[in-house]
This record gives structure tokens, C-alpha cells and sequence, in this order.
């Protein structure tokens, strides 16, 4: 019965979705309207000094929208360590894995990391960025995590780096702010060479906060998933 | 002149710098917090002048509109700020006392984040960006929903989540649209282009818009969450999520609605919505016997009525909207809070067994009482002037739809004095039950010591003072106050055209 | 016939029904994580179909990596840049919700959403 | 200068109650001090008819506007000269009574807001006081607790729904004429449509029949006025009440006026007034038997002032000058004899603790005053001469004779038969029969309580003798509003329209009194015995077998009229609030916990609003 109400809806909702938004051709966007993007990538070079568009995009002319997407992840890992932290001690999960997993995790830890920051301070030259290159050194973590027996991530650590990150988002907009163009988030250095790591002013600054962010909220994030009991609590006191 | 973005970047700095404060001042948080909610207040009270005159516009990264994200800081703008800092800093003082476990750090910072969401909701300029805040407003209120991780909490929170990923799911789609067909975000640029967009275009921008964010926004059938929500969240908590986050989507989204989409073929179709709204909201509070159930639920009714007021499409209508926001986050935030210390001091969540609390905590019932009476709109409190003034706005369009529809709240007002009254007669005179020989005082059937029950603590007491007094002699202000809430009607009524922005 | 196969076409087809998909298993399944499975599916649907938008047949991603790329030649970057927001606050509130679960099935001891109904009327 | 203090003193009043809240002596001083101003300067006030005063400051750009007029004279001398007796009363009454320390504040705020509503000039003026009004009556009777509290949540509820009537018909009204003025409204009136006047008769009329306990809204009364406070009770019965009756004076004479109403004719002679006087028949019949049956002295007393208040309204319906003039001096007959009454079994209340006259009994000895005062009241209250209540009365009948109204004359005849019941019981139950044990102690109360009770008495019957002292100001009142004035003269009506001297009927009463007492005297007949020298039914009495029927007194009647009485109301406003509870229950249930369920209503709202909205754009 509620499959079939359900059915019913979804119908009615994909009648309006394909007979509406599915008429709309893509060619059409673009040039023809003015589209902000059209402006945005005939002016990013002189504006930003960055090669990749959507790079300045992120950082700058929606920096504002990533400042609060990396707030979204830092409630997201916040949420999860108030959540999840056990009510009662709760030991760190025990994997019994093999030496060969093990000793190969460590050995891939520096490698993973390496591509991870590689990422993060190529962001505005090439595809990646803060967000990927996060990504890629939380995995390295928890590739650890998974692994090895021993290692308890270390929450203030995590923490204190997600906050000195963020802060520094914050610091670097608020400079802007204070800086000649009065704006918050304004790029305020110098553009630099095109095309080489230290252009674009404050993008690789903003993207390696991004990076470093967005990795120690992820580490966290996976840590307390650990770090909590799994199955039904029993009830204190029964 | 101050940057209006600050009122956005201090509590978000504040709350990534909680954790690191917490390493060397465990209990630090309070009062940084407490610290950055006044910051906001100030900020929002010297800005407020400017303001009034002309509207700031604020760009980020220097890039100007639509290039870039700007927020606009209006009337509407920094008087909601002004709403969210100064109940946020209230809220703040009473969770001192109120808050005392060992993650206060993690309470203090993501109310922060919840204060910045709804702060950058009503600033933003940017459609994709409001949705961004929006986020930020959501998740960080489905994170203090469940604070107290007990069952009812997590469910609530969980629910929240999943109708609140809907909504903004609805909410996306209606981005893409409108960047697919326009190109553009800002929503100055939108509102330019909007009208020549096809109709079955607009026709879902909005509906998606409305079904999206109406979902925060609490109307009808969209508000299925909130009872839960309202009530399983921490006191401190429903304040805020009944004081301003629905109100802060309600205007936000009556605002697209006005000045963006210049949807007035909607209005008529939400004025009805809110009638029903309110209706359900009443009626449904009748029978609870949870307080904050009630409270939950009251709200919703309240909704109901900005809404309808929102959907009169009068400056006047707006204006009387504003009021009753203003009215009902005061009292409404003074009954939560109340009713917080209600709950710790009985353990019980049946406001049948307060009988007779008013004996031992006289202040807080008392402002528990006057609120209460604000709210179903009894003079000489603010809720009456910002009632009256909804159902004069009504009768001036002099058809016979809106006075139907007045008649109809009306008739949610004896409701919801029915329900309200007898919570306060159990306060002050007991429960009184109907047996055979009579109405006769009966005590608590939960065993509760009322001897034990002590006063609220002072940091408690103040923050409810304080609200009191805005309830209470908000009616000195009043011509104040409707010249500020009439020049935010003005800035919705008001078609922005970006050709005038800069 | 052939003109049905468009780029469009395919976008929004995988878009919609990705969307669509996602709402049937929020709507009538009865598991927890399958709920919050389907949401995540139907964010992916939108999240296609809001970078999609950014296309533009035949042009190029809008990277200046070599010298001689034109601006006219390259596709929208802002929609790219909206839907890496949108995936990592879809990834967020997924994390959330898993959080969310668990804990609630430490709570009650089931998933089912019919049973999880502590709060009602 | 005289007006405004109408205003200041009483929110000086409750400044200073507050502030000497805990000080009985001083607050009952500061608070018999202010009503006594207030009299003095109502009286100034007589001077200054026809002025209007405005509040300095506007409101939702309408400013705040009062017009002192001989109707609103007529009323607030009403008021603040009950005021004053009752204050007079309560110095001794209220000493040290629980729950009390907000008595004054809650009585000067109900007294504000009764002069606003009589004074004001607009609608919006009239309803903000009216409101306060409301509110004030409404904690002045909850402050007691216990059931009090249970009978004024009851009373709260009628006057919500009945403000939210009010404002639905003033906010019609500003819909369509745009003005809360009375005269702009009164001129509108003139040529309103047929459907609006309907509407906004039954709007008004409807809302200001709760107040004034019109058939069948009249339910709240009794108790919510008898668990109050004695004085109190005393006070809202004589006062309170005819402030509704303000209103519906207010909308057909001023607003509306009658020659506007006469216009709706439902068939041949039957006119709107003709309707409202059915229900004020009912309201005279229907409560006046209920009366008879209660057991509870204030409860009868108020069961049967409902009555009265029938007859104020069909004095007021009937149109003529005699008819009106005689509504508008029952009023004031009511107050008095209402008080004097009430008054008088607060008296026996202070001494015995107790009202409920199954415990009562032989009190006549012990209290006298309180008899001759319960004795003057109940002889107004039954209409017989030489009290002021026989006055009103004779000027009701004789209009809705002479008007062609014998139906409902009749139906008012029938009410009177109740109330010689009803007050015959009360008197008998509470000062004659036998004296119980425990009161064997109890004294009469002290002066301070008897000289409220004194002047009552003076006044029910000195303006029964000199009628014409209140005629003077009703022929005011009734030429100001446009009506022909009743032929008064001092001691009865002029002689051209009949043949009412009240000064030959007292001296007649008086006379005969006179002759009774001397055949009583040349009788030689009495004996004095104690009370216990006597046989019931064969069994001589004796302490532990006392003679007594108080208890079912009306057994026989009761029996006849038990299973139609007070079930009819009582059940339906039970229904009421269970249908109220059921809808919300049915509401309710759309919140079914399954979250799978809301998430189908968010995206079936959009498809719901894309299918309606769909058509508009």
C-alpha cells in the first residue's frame, strides 16, 4: 500500500521533473544569457591570476559559500564526536590483521600523505584542491585506523589543527578585509607568476587551510565512528 | 561604519576558536560565546541607523555582484540580526546554569554556528549561498536536537535530518533551474530576470522554493518535524529553533517570494496554507499534556499566522508580521526557558504536575503567565498590537476572503487561550479535576515534593526578565517599532532591481 | 529516434531517475540506513543534474593549464563549484544521519521506522 | 481635569497596592480613599456632558478618543458609587483573607477598563478597555483559587470567544465603512445593506450577550461570580454584568439606531428587538427556576440576577419610552438590591464561614441588620412594593402591554412566580426557622460592614418613593440618544401616561403595614419559646433531631423539573470542548512519528502545489 502511494507520488513528481527542467537544453545557457560563469572564465585570469577556473570560483568568487561548506564539515565531524563519544569508557576497536596489512599501511602512510598535500597545493593550477587533497590524507588515517591495532587518533590533535585551519580561513579573509580592497576574502597579495605554485595570491594559502581542514575533520570524523560501541547499549544498572 | 559581515564572521571565528580555547579554559566557552553574541548585538544596534536610511551592500572577495557573492545588509537584515544576537545572547546567559555537562564546549560552539546560519541567512544576497547558511542553520540544529543523546532526542534529530535533507534536495533542484535558465545566483539579478522566465518555469522555481525552505519555515504540511523537534530538544534549544530559526525561514522565504520571484500569485494560496497552519497548530495543542509539546505545537499556530499575515500582500500586512515575529520570539523563547526550569526542577514533562509551582518559583510563572498572554494577544502586551495589527491589515483589503480568514484566527485564539489559561490555573491554583462532588485540588499524581522545587537560578531569571520587559512594555515602543517593521516591509515590497544597487 | 539520445537527454535521464529512485526508498522502505541510503542517492540525482548545468557541448574543462586555451572554449566553472559545496554538505549530513543511526539503534534496538515512533500526534 | 482622574486614580490605585502589598491597613485605606475620589469626581464630571477627550498619542494612526455622555454618567456613577460601598465593605471582609493580596489591583484594573468601555469614543477605544475589562473580571474572580479558579477558566473561555466576536464584527465594520468612530459609524448605519446589518447585529449583539448572560450564554455566571470573594461577588453581580448591556445600548441605540433596525421585519410585527426579546424572556424564565433549586445563597442569588438581567434587556427591546426608561432604572434598581442582597449573606458569611443554606437557619435573631437588608432586597428583587424593583417592573409591563407585547409581558410574569420561589427559600433558609448549635455564638457584624448595607437599603427604597431623581438623568440619556424621554415626575410617571405615584403606594404600604402590626398588637397573641418547645409531624424536637427542611426545599418541583434543568447547556458546552479536543485529536493523528510518512508530505505538498499553483502562473 505505501509502496503503491509512493509510486503514485514519485510519478507525479517525475511528470513535473522531465516535463519541465527536461526541456531545457544546456546549449541554451551560456553566452546567449550573460551567464555569470561566461563572465567569470573570460575574466579569472586577470582577476585571480589562477589557471584553474573552477579553483578561483571555490576560493574566491564563492569563497564566501566555502568558507560555509567547510563550516558544514567541521558540524558534520563536531556532530559525530558529540554522538558518538560513549556514554561509558569504550575500548578503541581491536582488529586482529595480518603483519603484511599493517606493516603495508605504514609503509603506503607517507605516500598517501604526499599525494594528499601534492593535491592540495596543485589546487589552483590543476583539477583538485583543499577538498580532494583532505580527502586523500584522512584516507591515509584511516587506512591506519583500519589496520593497526594500537593507534588511538588523537581527538585534541585533530582538533586543535581543524580550528588553527579554519581560523586561518578566517584570518586570510578577514586580511583582505582590512587590506586596500575593503572586502572580506579579497585577494590582497600579489598574483604572482602565472601557471606556478606561488600565484594567485591568497588561493594556495586559502586552499592548504581547506586542505588541512578538511583532512583532520575527516581523521575525526572516522576516529570517533571507532572510537564509538556498536550494537544495542545496554541500559546502565540492568 | 562597521562591515555588516562581521555579524557573520564573529561567531563563526568564535566557534572554530572554542576548541582551542577549551585546551587551556575547560569552561572558557560560556563566556566567549556569551562574548560574541554581544559583539553581535552591538554591532547590529550601530548599524541599525545606517541601515534604515539606505541599504549596505556588502561584496565578498571584491567582486561585485553577480559576479561574485554580496549580502545585503537591509532593514530586514540587520534587524533579524539584531533578533538572533540579542535572543542568542539571552539564550546564551540561561544556558550557563542551565548547560552542565561535560560537552559544553561542543554546545557553546555549535550554538555559534546555529547563530551564524540564521545570521547569514537573512544577510545573504545569493541564493546558492542562502542555501549554504541554510545548511549550516540545519545541521547545526539537528546536532543540538539530539544533545542530550536520549532516545527521544536522537529521533527527533534524525527525523529533522531526513525532512530537512528533503527540503533542501527540493531547494537544490530550484538552484539549478534558475541557473540553468538565468545564469545567474544573486538574487537582485534573479529578481530582474525572473519575470521574463516561462511560467511553468517559475511555477516550480517557487513551488520547489516554497516546499524546500518551507520545510524550516514550518508550514503546513511541511512542519511534520517540529513537534518532535521543539520538544525533545534541549529547553535552551527550542528557544531558539521556536524564537527565530522558523521565523528567519519564514521571512527569508517570503522575501524570495516578494522580491525575487514576484510570485504574488502564491499569496492568496499561503494565506489559506496559514490559516490551516494555525488551525492545526491550535487545535492539535488542545489536548497535550507535554508542555513543550503545547509549546511545540503553539508554534506551529503562530507560524500560521506570520504566514498569513506574511501572504496579505500589504506593507502593512508585513509590517504587522514583523511584530508578531518580534512578539512571538520573546515570548515564546520566555515560555521555553520557563518551562526548561519547569522540567529540571520536577522531572516531569505533564505540566498537570506543576500544580501549584507558583509558590516556589513565583518570578519564572509569573513571566511564564504574561508571556503566555502575549501570545494569544491580550492588551496591553505586545502580542495584542502585533495581533490587532495583523487583523486590521486583513480587513483593509476588504474582501471577503481575508475576512473569512481573520474570523478563522480568530477562532484559533480562543483555542489557544482555552489551552494556555489552563496551563497557567494548574501553575497557580493547582490541577483541578472534575469529579462527581465537584473541582476539587488534587495533588501532583507523579509524587513530586513541591516542598524540594526551588527557585530558578539567576542566570536563568535574568535572560526571562529581560524577554519579560520586550513583552511587556514593548507597547511603549510601538511607533518605533512599526517604523522599523515598516521599512522592512517596505525593503520586501519593494522590487530590488540591481540597477539600483550599486 | 537518434535525436532522443542527447547529452541532455542521458544527464536528465540519469539525473531524474537517480532522483526519483532515491525519493521511492526514503518514501517506502523501512530501513534506517536504507532511508538515509535513498537520500543520498537522490542528492547524487541533483548534484548531476546541478553540474551539469555548467555544460556546454564541446568545450573544454576551464583550466588555463596550456597557453593558447581561450576563455569561449571552456565550460562554466560555477556550477562545479556549487556542486562541490552541495556534495560535501550532501557528505556531511550523510555522516550525520550514519551517527545519528547508530546511535539511535544503541537506543531502541531497531531500525525499522515504523517502530521508531517514541514521538507522535 | 475631573475626567482624567477617572483614569489616573485608579492606576495610581494599583501603583500604590503594589507597592504596599503586604500592608493591609495601608492598602485598604489608599484604596477606600481612591473610590471615594472617584465618586466626588464623577460627580464633577455631570458638568462637563458632551465633551471629548483624546489620548495624546495615535495608535495604527487611529487616535484613542472618549466622549463623556449622560449614558456614560448613568453608568460610571453606577459603578464608582457600588465601588464605594463595596470598598467600604471590604476593609473588614478582606482582612487576612488567603489569596487576596492583589484584590484592589485586579479591582481597579477591571474598574479602569469598565470606564473606558463606557467612555470611549471609537471601537478600537472601546474594545482595548474592553478587553482590560475582561481580564481584569477575570482575575479578580481566578485569585481565589480552588473553585474559583475552575469557574473563572469557564468564564475566561466565554470571554475570549466573545472578544473574538467583538473584534470579527469591529474589524467588518472597519472593513467596510474604514472608521472605528461611533458617530461616523452611526451615520454609515443609515443606509447599511440589509446582510450587513444582519451580520454585524448578530456579531455585536451575540458577543455582548456573553458578558451580559443572555439565554443561552449565561451558563459562566453563577459560578464564576459566587466563588469569588463575598464583596466581589457582590460587586460583579450588581455591576459587572450590565456592562454587556452597555454594549448591546451601545450598538441599537447609538451605533445602529433603532428606526435602522426596525427595517428588518421577519414576519408581520416580529422585528429584530422583537427576537432579542424572546431571549430575554428566556433569560428571565429559564434561570429564575434554576434559581430555585440551588442550595448555595450566592448561587441563587446570582441564578436569579441572570433573571433581572432578562428584564433589563426586554425594558431595553421594547422600544417606547416607558420600556426604556424602565430598562435603564431596573439597572439601577439591580444594583442595589443585588448588592444589598449579596451583601447582606456576606455578612452572615463573615460570622458563620459558611453560604450553603442547608447549614444556615434561624439567623434572624443574631443578625438582624443583615435580615432587614437581605428583607429590602428580596422585596425589590420580587418586584413588590414599596421597593425599587417594583418600580422598573411596572414600567416594563405597562410599555410591553401598551406596545403590543402581552406574550412576552406574560413570560416575564412567569419568571416573577420563580423568584417570589427562589427568594422565599433564600430568606427562610439562611434568618428564619431554627438556630443551629454552632451559631448559638454569632454576632451581628460591625458598623463599618453594617453602613454599606444601611445606605443600600436607604437608596432601594428612597428612589423607590422619589423615582424621579433617576428618571431625570434616564430622560437625559434618552433624549441625547434621539429617544423620546419617559413622562417622569418626581415620586412616579407624569399623569398623562398613566397612573404610577409612588408616594401614594409606599404611604398606601406603609399604611397597611401599619394596620397589620396593630392587629398583631391587639392580638395579644405572642409567646416566646425556645426553640426546641416545638413538634414536627409528631416528633418533638430536640438537639440531635432538629426541626428543619432546608435541605430540598423545592422537592416536589425539583423532582418535576430535574430532568430538563441545566443538562441542555451543560452538555452542550461539555460537547463543545470534546469536539474541540476530538478535532485536535483528529489533527493530531497527521503526525504519525513515521518519518517515511512526512517525507512524503513535503514532496506531496509539491506536487499538491504545483497542480493548483500550476494554473495561476
Amino acid at each position: 500500500m505505501r509502496r503503491f502511494f509512493s509510486l503514485i507520488l514519485i510519478i507525479g513528481f517525475g511528470f513535473y521533473l522531465v516535463t519541465v527542467i527536461g526541456r531545457i537544453p544546456f546549449a541554451a545557457t551560456g553566452e546567449a544569457k550573460g551567464s555569470v560563469g561566461v563572465q567569470i572564465v573570460n575574466d579569472t585570469v586577470n582577476d585571480t591570476g589562477a589557471a584553474n577556473a573552477v579553483t578561483s570560483v571555490v576560493v574566491l568568487y564563492r569563497g564566501f559559500d566555502t568558507l560555509g561548506e567547510v563550516t558544514v564539515l567541521f558540524l558534520a565531524a563536531l556532530g559525530m564526536s558529540l554522538l558518538l563519544k560513549g556514554t561509558e569508557e569504550v575500548k578503541a576497536r581491536v582488529f586482529d590483521e595480518s603483519f603484511i596489512l599493517k606493516t603495508g599501511s605504514y609503509l603506503l602512510f607517507p605516500f598517501i600523505v604526499l599525494f594528499g598535500l601534492y593535491i592540495i597545493v596543485h589546487g589552483h593550477l590543476t583539477p583538485g584542491g583543499g577538498f580532494p587533497g583532505g580527502v586523500v590524507i584522512a584516507t591515509a588515517f584511516f587506512i591506519i585506523v583500519m589496520t593497526s591495532e594500537m593507534v588511538r587518533l588523537r581527538e585534541n590533535l585533530v582538533s586543535i589543527l581543524e580550528s588553527l585551519a579554519g581560523l586561518t580561513f578566517i584570518a586570510l579573509g578577514i586580511a583582505g578585509l582590512l587590506g586596500t580592497k575593503n572586502s572580506f576574502l579579497a585577494n590582497f597579495m600579489g598574483k604572482g607568476v602565472f601557471n606556478t605554485i606561488l600565484s594567485a595570491g591568497i588561493i594556495p594559502f586559502i586552499y592548504a587551510a581547506i586542505g588541512i581542514k578538511v583532512g583532520s575533520e575527516l581523521t575525526g570524523a572516522v576516529g570517533s565512528m571507532f572510537l564509538s560501541p556498536f550494537g544495542k547499549q545496554e541500559e546502565a544498572g540492568e | 561604519m562597521v562591515n555588516p559581515i562581521l555579524l557573520i564572521i564573529i561567531p563563526l571565528a568564535t566557534a572554530f576558536f572554542i576548541p582551542l580555547l577549551a585546551i587551556v579554559w575547560k569552561n572558557g566557552s560560556r563566556y566567549l560565546a556569551l562574548l560574541a553574541a554581544l559583539a553581535n548585538v552591538l554591532i547590529g544596534i550601530k548599524l541599525l541607523p545606517y541601515v534604515l536610511e539606505k541599504p549596505i551592500h556588502v561584496t565578498i572577495a571584491g567582486f561585485k555582484a553577480p559576479i561574485g557573492i554580496d549580502l545585503l545588509a537591509g532593514p530586514l537584515g540587520i534587524v533579524f540580526s539584531l533578533i538572533i544576537s540579542i535572543t542568542g545572547f539571552l539564550v546564551l546567559i540561561y544556558s550557563i546554569g542551565y548547560i552542565r555537562d561535560e560537552s559544553i564546549n561542543k554546545y557553546y560552539t555549535l550554538f555559534l554556528l546555529l547563530l551564524t546560519g540564521s545570521t547569514g541567512m537573512v544577510l545573504t544576497n545569493d541564493i546558492f549561498n542562502l542555501f549554504v547558511f541554510f545548511e549550516i542553520l540545519c545541521i547545526s540544529s539537528y546536532i543540538l536536537v539530539a544533545y542530550n543523546r536520549d532516545e527521544h532526542g536522537l529521533e527527533a534529530a534524525i527525523k529533522y535530518l531526513v525532512l530537512g535533507s528533503v527540503g533542501s534536495l527540493l531547494f537544490l533542484i530550484a538552484i539549478a533551474i534558475i541557473y540553468l535558465k538565468l545564469g545567474t545566483l544573486n538574487m537582485a539579478d534573479i529578481s530582474d530576470k525572473f519575470d521574463a522566465l516561462g511560467g511553468s518555469y517559475r511555477m516550480m522555481v517557487v513551488v520547489l522554493i516554497l516546499s524546500g525552505l518551507g520545510v524550516e519555515a514550518a508550514i503546513f504540511p511541511l512542519n511534520s518535524w517540529l513537534p518532535d523537534a521543539h520538544s525533545s530538544a534541549p529547553s535552551s534549544i527550542s528557544a531558539l529553533l521556536s524564537g527565530f530559526v522558523i521565523e528567519v525561514a519564514l521571512i527569508v522565504v517570503m522575501k524570495l517570494v516578494y522580491s525575487v520571484f514576484h510570485a504574488m500569485q502564491v499569496l492568496n494560496a499561503l494565506a489559506v496554507v496559514g490559516v490551516i497552519t494555525l488551525l492545526v497548530g491550535e487545535f492539535a495543542a488542545f489536548r497535550q499534556e507535554n508542555i513543550k509539546r503545547v509549546l511545540a505545537y503553539s508554534s506551529i499556530g503562530q507560524v500560521g499566522l506570520i504566514l498569513l499575515a506574511l501572504s496579505i500582500n500589504s506593507k502593512a500586512g508585513i509590517s504587522a508580521a514583523v511584530l508578531q515575529i518580534i512578539n512571538h520570539t520573546a515570548s515564546k523563547s520566555i515560555l521555553f526557558l520557563v518551562s526548561g526550569y519547569f522540567i529540571l526542577k520536577t522531572g516531569s514533562y505533564r505540566y498537570s504536575d506543576y500544580s501549584g509551582i507558583a509558590k516556589r518559583m513565583p518570578v519564572s510563572s509569573l513571566l511564564f503567565v504574561l508571556a503566555a498572554l502575549s501570545l494569544i494577544g491580550v492588551p496591553p502586551f505586545l502580542g495584542f498590537f502585533s495581533k490587532l495589527q495583523i487583523v486590521m491589515a486583513a480587513a483593509a483589503r476588504g474582501s471577503t476572503f481575508y475576512v473569512s480568514l481573520v474570523s478563522l484566527v480568530l477562532l484559533g485564539t480562543i483555542v489557544e487561550g482555552a489551552y494556555f489559561l489552563r496551563i497557567a490555573q494548574v501553575l497557580y491554583f493547582g490541577r483541578q479535576q472534575d469529579t462527581d462532588s465537584g473541582w476539587l485540588e488534587t495533588g501532583n499524581a507523579a509524587g513530586i515534593d513541591m516542598e524540594s522545587v526551588g527557585n530558578a537560578p539567576v542566570s536563568a531569571v535574568i535572560p526571562v526578565l529581560l524577554l519579560g520587559i520586550v513583552v511587556v512594555f514593548g507597547f511603549l515602543f510601538l511607533t518605533n517599532l512599526n517604523g522599523v517593521t515598516g521599512s522592512i516591509a517596505g525593503e520586501i515590497t519593494r522590487a530590488l532591481s540591481l540597477a539600483s544597487l550599486f | 529516434m537518434s535525436n532522443l539520445i542527447t547529452i541532455e537527454n542521458i544527464v536528465y535521464l540519469a539525473s531524474f531517475g537517480l532522483i526519483l529512485i532515491g525519493l521511492f526508498i526514503v518514501f517506502s522502505d523501512k530501513n534506517l540506513v536504507k532511508l538515509v541510503i535513498g537520500l543520498d542517492i537522490a542528492e547524487t540525482g541533483v548534484n548531476i543534474l546541478l553540474v551539469s548545468t555548467g555544460y556546454i557541448q564541446g568545450k573544454t574543462a576551464p583550466i588555463f593549464s596550456r597557453t593558447g586555451l581561450k576563455a569561449s572554449q571552456m565550460v562554466d566553472p560555477v556550477p562545479q563549484a556549487l556542486v562541490l559545496t552541495a556534495i560535501v554538505i550532501g557528505f556531511g549530513v550523510t555522516a550525520l544521519a550514519l551517527a545519528l543511526v547508530v546511535r539511535l539503534y544503541q537506543k531502541t534496538g531497531t531500525l525499522d521506522v515504523s517502530e521508531i515512533r517514541g514521538l507522535k500526534w | 481635569m475631573a475626567f482624567s482622574m477617572l483614569f489616573i486614580l485608579p492606576v495610581i490605585g494599583i501603583v500604590l497596592s503594589l507597592i504596599f502589598v503586604k500592608v493591609d491597613f495601608l492598602k485598604n485605606l489608599i484604596n477606600l480613599t481612591i473610590f471615594g475620589a472617584l465618586v466626588y469626581f464623577n460627580i464633577l464630571l455631570l458638568n462637563s456632558v458632551g465633551e471629548t477627550f483624546k489620548l495624546p498619542f495615535a495608535f495604527l494612526g487611529q487616535s484613542l478618543t472618549f466622549r463623556v455622555t449622560y449614558l456614560a454618567l448613568y453608568f460610571s456613577l453606577m459603578i464608582n458609587g457600588i465601588s464605594f460601598l463595596t470598598a467600604i465593605f471590604s476593609w473588614r471582609f478582606m482582612r487576612e483573607r488567603e489569596n487576596s493580596s492583589l484584590y484592589y489591583v485586579w479591582w481597579l484594573t477591571k474598574t479602569l477598563g469598565m470606564f473606558g468601555v463606557i467612555f470611549s469614543g471609537d471601537f478600537l477605544t472601546f474594545f482595548l478597555s474592553w478587553e482590560l475589562m475582561s481580564w481584569g473580571t477575570y482575575f479578580v474572580m481566578v485569585q481565589r483559587g480552588g473553585a474559583a479558579a475552575k469557574a473563572s477558566y469557564k468564564y475566561l473561555v466565554y470571554a475570549i470567544s466573545s472578544a473574538m466576536v467583538l473584534l470579527a464584527g469591529i474589524v467588518i465594520l472597519y472593513a467596510s465603512f474604514g472608521t472605528f468612530s461611533f458617530a461616523e459609524l452611526s451615520k454609515a448605519y443609515s443606509n447599511i445593506s440589509t446582510g450587513m446589518l444582519i451580520l454585524t447585529l448578530v456579531l455585536f449583539i451575540g458577543s455582548f450577550s456573553v458578558e451580559s448572560a443572555v439565554f443561552p450564554l449565561h451558563s459562566w455566571l453563577p459560578d464564576a461570580y459566587s466563588e469569588t470573594f463575598s464583596p466581589m461577588s457582590s460587586y460583579l453581580s450588581s455591576i459587572s454584568t450590565r456592562l454587556g448591556t452597555y454594549g448591546i445600548i451601545l450598538f441599537l441605540f447609538v451605533i445602529a439606531g433603532v428606526s435602522v433596525i426596525d427595517r428588518l421585519q421577519i414576519i408581520g410585527a416580529i422585528n429584530f428587538r422583537y427576537v432579542i426579546g424572546v431571549f430575554a424572556v428566556l433569560t428571565i424564565i429559564v434561570p429564575t427556576f434554576t434559581a430555585v433549586f440551588q442550595d448555595d445563597a450566592k448561587k441563587l442569588v446570582m441564578w436569579s440576577g441572570i433573571g433581572q438581567g432578562g428584564y433589563v434587556l426586554l425594558g431595553i427591546v421594547s422600544g417606547s419610552a416607558l420600556g426604556i426608561g424602565g430598562g435603564m432604572f431596573h439597572m439601577m434598581s439591580m444594583l442595589t438590591f443585588e448588592s444589598v442582597i449579596l451583601l447582606s449573606i456576606a455578612a452572615v458569611e463573615y460570622r458563620t464561614g459558611t453560604t450553603n443554606m442547608n447549614k444556615l437557619g434561624g439567623l434572624i435573631k443574631k443578625q438582624p441588620v443583615a435580615f432587614i437588608g437581605l428583607l429590602a432586597g428580596i422585596i425589590a428583587l420580587a418586584g413588590i412594593p414599596p421597593m425599587n424593583g417594583f418600580v422598573s417592573k411596572w414600567f416594563i409591563y405597562r410599555s410591553l402591554i401598551l406596545s403590543g407585547y402581552p406574550f412576552l409581558a406574560i413570560g416575564a410574569m412567569i419568571g416573577t412566580l420563580a423568584t417570589i420561589l427562589a427568594v422565599y427559600k433564600l430568606i427562610h433558609n439562611i434568618f428564619l426557622g431554627q438556630l443551629r448549635e454552632e451559631y448559638n455564638g454569632v454576632k451581628e457584624v460591625p458598623f463599618d460592614m453594617q453602613l454599606p448595607i444601611w445606605i443600600l437599603i436607604i437608596i432601594v427604597w428612597g428612589s423607590a418613593v422619589f423615582p424621579g431623581i433617576t428618571f431625570s438623568l434616564i430622560a437625559k440619556i434618552q433624549s441625547s440618544l434621539g429617544l423620546t424621554p419617559v413622562p417622569y415626575s418626581l415620586n412616579g410617571i407624569a399623569t398623562s401616561a398613566g397612573d404610577l405615584d409612588m408616594l401614594v403606594v409606599s404611604i398606601v404600604f406603609v399604611a397597611g403595614l401599619v394596620v397589620a402590626y396593630m392587629v398583631y398588637l391587639l392580638g395579644h397573641r405572642r409567646k416566646h419559646v425556645i426553640q426546641y418547645d416545638n413538634y414536627a409531624a409528631g416528633h418533638f424536637l430536640n438537639k440531635d433531631i432538629p426541626y428543619n427542611y432546608n435541605a430540598h426545599f423545592y422537592a416536589g418541583m425539583e423532582h418535576i423539573f430535574e430532568p430538563y434543568r441545566k443538562k441542555i447547556i451543560a452538555r452542550s458546552e461539555k460537547s463543545l470542548a470534546a469536539l474541540t479536543g476530538t478535532i485536535g485529536d483528529y489533527l493530531r493523528h497527521i503526525y504519525t512519528g513515521n518519518v517515511s510518512t512526512y517525507a512524503y508530505y513535503i514532496v506531496a505538498a509539491f506536487v499538491i502545489g504545483a497542480i493548483v499553483l500550476g494554473g495561476v502562473f
